[in-house]
């Protein structure tokens, strides 16, 4: 039995989906796009906290794979959608998702290369660089509708399939990180060094988690597209990076639970400031620096022993 | 044949010398002690083998092949481990996740494995589990298996950081003065588990230290070592009537 | 060759301006080790303080430019000095033992705090900065035409980069300052005040930013709350690119950005330069780790 | 983990108490306005606002429409387009809008539109010239024209009225309106035989032009026709001034704002651009509006402002007519608009549901504007 449990959890979570999303029509369309725009960030978060709080590669140009992701994705189904039968929008949608995913994938291990020589600021700088390029060149392709954006995506994307993808993504780096072979993502993080002399290749944990990471990433960006129906370069600028980077930090780096629920506070956080319009972008910003000076490990991260606190302020 | 062996190594930095010119060899199932006065450069002899630097010139033999220009973790595959001399312990993990770290390594599935629990995944881990818990056991560090390692006395700090070493199986073990930082007691106790390590697991030890007293009782075989260049090598009652050595040590603290 | 000289002359005075930010993120670097990301958004705090004192500056001294503008450029300078020091002392003091990363996010939420809030307060359209710096044309013929504008930005570029090189070589602060960049701990030791040595560094890189921003709202005098990110982020791609935490490299760094960026425009597409900055940033990485001029941190065992 | 299943429900909790209420109170008309009142294109949707404020206070002084008040909703979309998504179904799903007015980028429109049509609210937009946000669906209309129409009657305006016919364009390509108005400017000019000797981009944000310039210089044109925003416009055009390039230069729309020529100064003498309306035209429409608007929010009003005033006014107008404020009715009353005297013209919604109106271009001399012709569709 044992063996299938995270099958049947995975089951569980998309039996519960789909039971939802039978209701769908029952809440309101407002509450509904928040749902999924919360659902979207779990998965950018998550898959960036592989990447910086699993891994320790400070990363900020997750907005350039979200993009790839994005813009791949928006191309299959422009080029395949039947609008006439749902099994074939499933169909296309399914593999716009997978593709969207695995071009993503690959430049993420175009950006983890240079990860493998550089460390904390120089790496930011540099995937912040990645992430800007990517950007640059989409807005000066044609054929993806550069600065002037693609429109007319179909709206394929739904509770199910976004909350499907997000317990895949959780119950993944959870399987991961508490097993004996994502112990060697641990050990990168808390020092390289050590790590290596126990035989553990840094080299292909970051690898790994890039690829993985940003393939997430694109994933997201493709649910992000065929829900927002337009998309367009501005959209995956290095602010949108910084957004989710500010995700992983105030979740707490490499804490899963704490990351999915600061994702769901900082999606719902601006929507609560709404009532206060001009003012919400400052009260945020200054949430931020709160944060940061009270609760630097992360909203919802326990209180480490102390002696830990000291050995890791050390570390980077 | 000796299972390291290097012939004629030179570390420079920029214009600085630490290593002149060195060979050693060290056979199979030895347990070989690195002596010598602080910044003899008996560190920059570990970074060397472990690949952390590069020798400037010389090779470094181990088990008959060139290990010049591997990576730490190459070298780490091919069997030598090591503990560091300001003890480097992951800091986020417990004991038990720190071996476990240590056999990430070995386990008999991969990253698809992983994230699905299927295939050889729950036996691989049943087994890693097993024999974590034996190596616990004989280190006698059960009960804190779940305790954060840097949270730990000292002592149990330096025997966890060897536990790690030890649990990537290797041939060769480099202890950088493991007995640091301890009392006269604790350091018997540790020369003790050394020399049970060594013929328990069937590994070869080189074990560097500044205290001469620490490694007289275990090692049969000295190399000493003052300003990057070998001044002695023997056994450590011929060590200790060696006039170098001597002049050497001489008003350094022996602690 | 009129073109290219044209552009070089562009370039230069792009890439003075961008040296002078890039100045400011280096030593902030050197001491503390970490991006602060709101240097751009000083820099535009400096070109708001400009905006607002210039036109008081310059009826009171009876419409003179040549008196006005070090008047309000030195007022500005102690402004944003004021400003980036306020910053330190609130928002980076308390978290100066924690790991960097906090620090880093830190400095962005004083980034997106000043951008916001600039808008809030400055609103958000761009307003015209007013004339400092009497334009004319020094050189005027038919391909080539160099204004006082790029002469004067140049110049003082020049003349601030001077003293900031006196400060830091010749005086007991500078002095202190690299003796603090070099060890903490050490430096401390010595019994140098690292505070005070911390906040003498905010008040020169703030103060240099806000040169910087003079200057850049003098040549483009459209200013808005915006406007410090991307000379902000430009400015730091040429701090890596010269070595971080080298003076002399931000200074490189700067010129070979803004050059570059101007012969990218011209020659190839503006769309893609953007992009060409970052580009040479990593490849300069990826071969030179440290950047051009940067020494090379050695990972301690 | 029983604190994070705690923190979790309080978090959900909130989600669903948060800000519960809107809905119509009987007596009034709810209409939701989305728009850029923050981010990088803050300052159109600030000028909008305005111009719309303006609308909504002058029908309710004068009695309201069918009896009722119109109350303003207002949601700032900080110029993202998925926060333009996420605020349209706010205003229509939670606070139950009758129709939207919004917005001035068409990549935020284009983002909304598919919404609204979805709910069959109407929805006007002020400003989003590019044709493919009214193709979103027949409840989608705009008050202003589309760029083909734009860039096509300012071909011809370098082409014949100018007489021209060696061009150079520097676009935006950051910007989806430079960029369209460019492809259209260049069609036809060169379909009437002019060329297009160098094209040369700048992003949005940028202001230094002066390496674009002087590629473009060496090109040796006639002409050039910079499409974009007013303070890049400017900035270009004082630049290239300074560059010794004298020649006329053209804009669209975007360079309609009292800060063009704060900005430019002299240095835009000799510059054409298209614009909605001319603050100096006599009509009494226009009169009325330029004098109540600097009154009320102290500066002169720019394009935008006067496409959100008659956005709102051409909405009222079809409400009334309408009868009723359900949707549909709304949307027919809307597409039968005819003759509408707004401030930036007669309009007529076509039946692409784009406004038929005239375009004015308006020229510089001696550092101030004066109206050049009169173009109609």
């Amino acid at each position: 039995m044992r063996l299938h449990k995270s099958g049947l959890m995975l089951i569980a979570a998309i039996v519960t989906g789909f039971a939802i999303s039978r209701f769908e029509h029952l809440i309101n369309p407002y509450y509904y796009q928040v749902l999924i725009y919360i659902g979207i960030n779990i998965i950018l978060a998550s898959s960036l906290n592989l990447i910086n709080g699993f891994a320790g590669q400070f990363s900020l140009g997750h907005a350039g794979f979200m993009a790839v992701g994005a813009y791949t994705s928006a191309v299959v189904t422009s080029q395949l959608h039947f609008a006439s039968s749902s099994m074939l929008n499933t169909a296309a949608f399914s593999l716009a998702l997978l593709l969207g995913g695995i071009v993503a994938a690959i430049f993420g291990l175009l950006v983890g290369i240079p990860s493998l020589r550089l460390k904390g600021d120089y790496l930011a700088i540099t995937t912040l660089g990645f992430g800007e390029i990517i950007r640059v060149i989409v807005q000066n392709l044609d054929f993806l509708g550069g600065a002037r954006g693609f429109t007319g995506i179909p709206k394929l994307t739904n509770f199910v399939w976004v909350f499907s993808t997000v317990a895949i993504v959780i119950l993944l780096v959870s399987n991961l990180i508490n097993s004996t072979y994502g112990k060697s993502f641990l050990a990168v993080r808390d020092d390289e060094l050590a790590a290596e002399t126990i035989g553990i290749s840094s080299t292909r944990v970051k690898v790994i988690a890039f690829v993985t990471g940003a393939f997430f990433a694109g994933v997201a960006g493709a649910l992000y597209a065929h829900f927002v129906t337009y998309i367009n370069p501005a959209q995956f600028s290095f602010l949108k990076s910084f957004e989710i980077v500010v995700m992983v930090i105030i979740g707490g780096m490499g804490s899963i639970f704490g990351v999915i629920l600061s994702a769901i506070l900082l999606t719902i956080l601006p929507e609560m400031l709404r009532s206060v319009a001009q003012y919400r972008m400052v009260v945020y910003s200054l949430l931020l620096i709160v944060i940061m000076i009270t609760r630097p490990r992360g909203l919802f991260v326990r209180t480490r022993t102390a002696k830990q606190s000291v050995a890791l302020k050390t570390l980077r | 044949m000796d299972l390291l062996t290097l012939r004629s190594c030179t570390m420079r930095f920029g214009g600085l010398t630490a290593i002149a010119d060195l060979s050693i060899g060290l056979a199979a199932g030895d347990l070989l002690g690195l002596i010598g006065p602080n910044g003899a450069g008996k560190t920059t002899i570990f970074n060397m083998i472990t690949g952390i630097y590069r020798p400037s010139s010389g090779q470094v033999l181990f088990d008959g092949h060139s290990i010049v220009g591997l990576k730490p973790n190459q070298i780490a595959d091919r069997g030598i481990a090591r503990t560091f001399q300001n003890i480097r312990l992951f800091p986020s993990m417990t004991v038990y996740e720190t071996v476990q770290a240590a056999y990430s390594k070995g386990v008999k599935y991969g990253l698809i494995h992983a994230v699905s629990r299927c295939g050889p995944f729950h036996t691989s881990e049943e087994e890693t589990d097993r024999a974590i818990a034996e190596l616990l056991e004989y280190f006698e560090l059960e009960t804190v298996r779940n305790e954060i390692a840097i949270s730990l006395p000292y002592g149990q700090q330096r025997k966890v950081e060897l536990l790690r070493a030890l649990a990537t199986k290797p041939k060769l073990l480099l202890l950088d003065e493991p007995a640091a930082g301890m009392n006269p007691s604790e350091k018997v106790a540790l020369m003790g588990l050394i020399e049970r390590v060594r013929s328990d697991f069937r590994v070869s030890i080189l074990l560097i230290d500044h205290d001469m007293r620490v490694v007289m009782g275990i090692c049969k075989r000295l190399v000493v070592l003052d300003y990057g260049v070998k001044i002695a090598e023997g056994s450590p009652r011929e060590i200790q009537c060696d006039s170098k050595v001597i002049e050497a040590y001489l008003g350094e603290p022996t602690e | 060759m009129s073109e290219f000289l044209q552009q070089v002359i562009n370039g230069i005075s792009l890439g003075s301006i961008y040296a002078l930010i890039a100045l400011g993120y280096t030593m902030i670097y050197g001491i503390l080790r970490f991006i602060n990301f709101a240097h751009g958004d000083v820099f535009m705090v400096g070109a708001f303080i400009g905006y607002f004192v210039a036109p008081h500056v310059i009826s009171l001294t009876g419409g003179s430019l040549w008196i006005a503008a070090p008047i309000v450029l030195i007022v500005t300078m102690v402004g944003c000095s004021a400003l980036g020091v306020t910053i330190e002392k609130l928002a980076y003091r308390p978290l100066r033992s924690r790991p960097k990363l906090t620090v880093l996010i830190t400095a962005i939420g004083v980034s997106f705090f000043l951008e916001y809030g600039g808008q809030l307060v400055f609103g958000p359209d761009p307003k015209l900065f007013p004339t400092l710096i009497p334009s004319s044309s020094l050189i005027n013929t038919q391909h080539v035409v160099i204004g006082t504008n790029s002469i004067v930005v140049i110049l003082t570029a020049i003349v601030l980069m001077l003293l900031l090189r006196f400060i830091v070589y010749n005086t007991k602060m500078g002095t202190a300052m690299r003796a603090v960049s070099f060890d903490h701990r050490v430096a401390s030791l010595m019994g140098i005040n690292i505070d005070s040595v911390i906040s003498f560094t905010f008040v020169l890189g703030s103060g240099l930013a806000a040169a910087a921003s003079l200057l850049y709202a003098s040549v483009y005098p459209s200013i808005n709350p915006l406007m410090g990110i991307f000379p902000g982020l430009k400015a730091f791609v040429a701090a890596v690119l010269g070595g971080i935490g080298n003076l002399a490299g931000a200074a490189l760094g700067g010129l070979i950005i803004g050059i570059t960026e101007t012969f990218v425009s011209g020659y190839i597409s503006s769309s893609y330069r953007d992009a060409i900055a970052f580009a040479i940033l990593i490849l300069i990485l990826l071969f030179k780790p440290s950047g051009i001029l940067g020494r090379h941190d050695r990972d301690k065992v | 983990m029983k604190t994070y299943s705690g923190i979790l429900a309080a978090l959900f909790t909130t989600l669903v108490i948060l800000g519960c209420g809107g809905g119509d109170k009987g007596d009034e008309i709810l209409i939701g306005e989305f728009g850029s009142l923050t981010g990088t294109t803050a300052t159109f949707g600030q000028s909008t606002h305005h111009g719309l404020e303006l609308a909504v206070e002058e029908t309710n002084n004068a009695g309201g429409v069918l009896g009722k008040k119109i109350r303003l909703l207002v949601e700032d979309d900080q110029s993202k387009p998925e926060e333009a998504a996420t605020a349209v179904t706010k205003l229509i799903t939670r606070d139950n809008v009758k129709a939207i007015i919004g917005e001035v980028a068409s990549s935020r429109s284009l983002a909304a539109a598919p919404i609204c049509q979805q709910f069959k609210i109407p929805m006007v937009s002020p400003a989003s010239t590019n044709p493919e946000v009214t193709k979103k669906g027949d409840f989608i209309f705009r008050v202003c024209y589309i760029d083909p129409f734009q860039g096509e009657m300012l071909a011809r305006f370098m082409y014949n009225s100018l007489g021209f016919k060696k061009a150079v364009i520097l676009k935006d390509v950051k910007n989806d309106y430079s960029v369209g108005l460019a492809q259209y400017f260049r069609q036809t000019f060169e379909s009437l035989g002019g060329t297009v000797v160098a094209e040369q981009a700048y992003s949005e944000g940028d202001s230094d032009f002066k390496a674009q310039l002087t590629a473009l210089k060496a090109a040796e044109p006639e002409a050039m026709f910079v499409p974009g925003y007013y303070i890049e416009g400017a900035l270009i055009v004082k630049q290239a001034r300074e560059l010794n390039m004298t020649m006329p230069i053209v804009g669209g729309d975007g360079w309609d704002s009292s800060k063009l020529l704060e900005v430019g100064g002299q240095a835009m003498n000799n510059t054409y651009f298209s614009t909605h309306y001319s603050t100096d035209d006599t009509a009494a429409a226009v009169r009325s509006f330029v004098t109540k608007y600097s009154a009320r929010f102290n500066e002169r009003p720019d394009a935008m402002a006067a496409l959100g005033y008659d956005a709102g006014l051409i909405l009222f107008d079809a409400i009334r007519r309408a009868g009723n404020t359900d949707g549909t009715a709304i949307r027919d009353a809307l597409a039968a608009t005819s003759d509408f005297t707004g401030v930036t013209g007669s309009i007529t919604i076509d039946e692409r549901r784009n406004a038929r109106k005239p375009l004015v271009i308006l020229t510089v001399e001696n550092a101030s504007l004066k109206y050049k012709e009169s173009i109609q569709p």
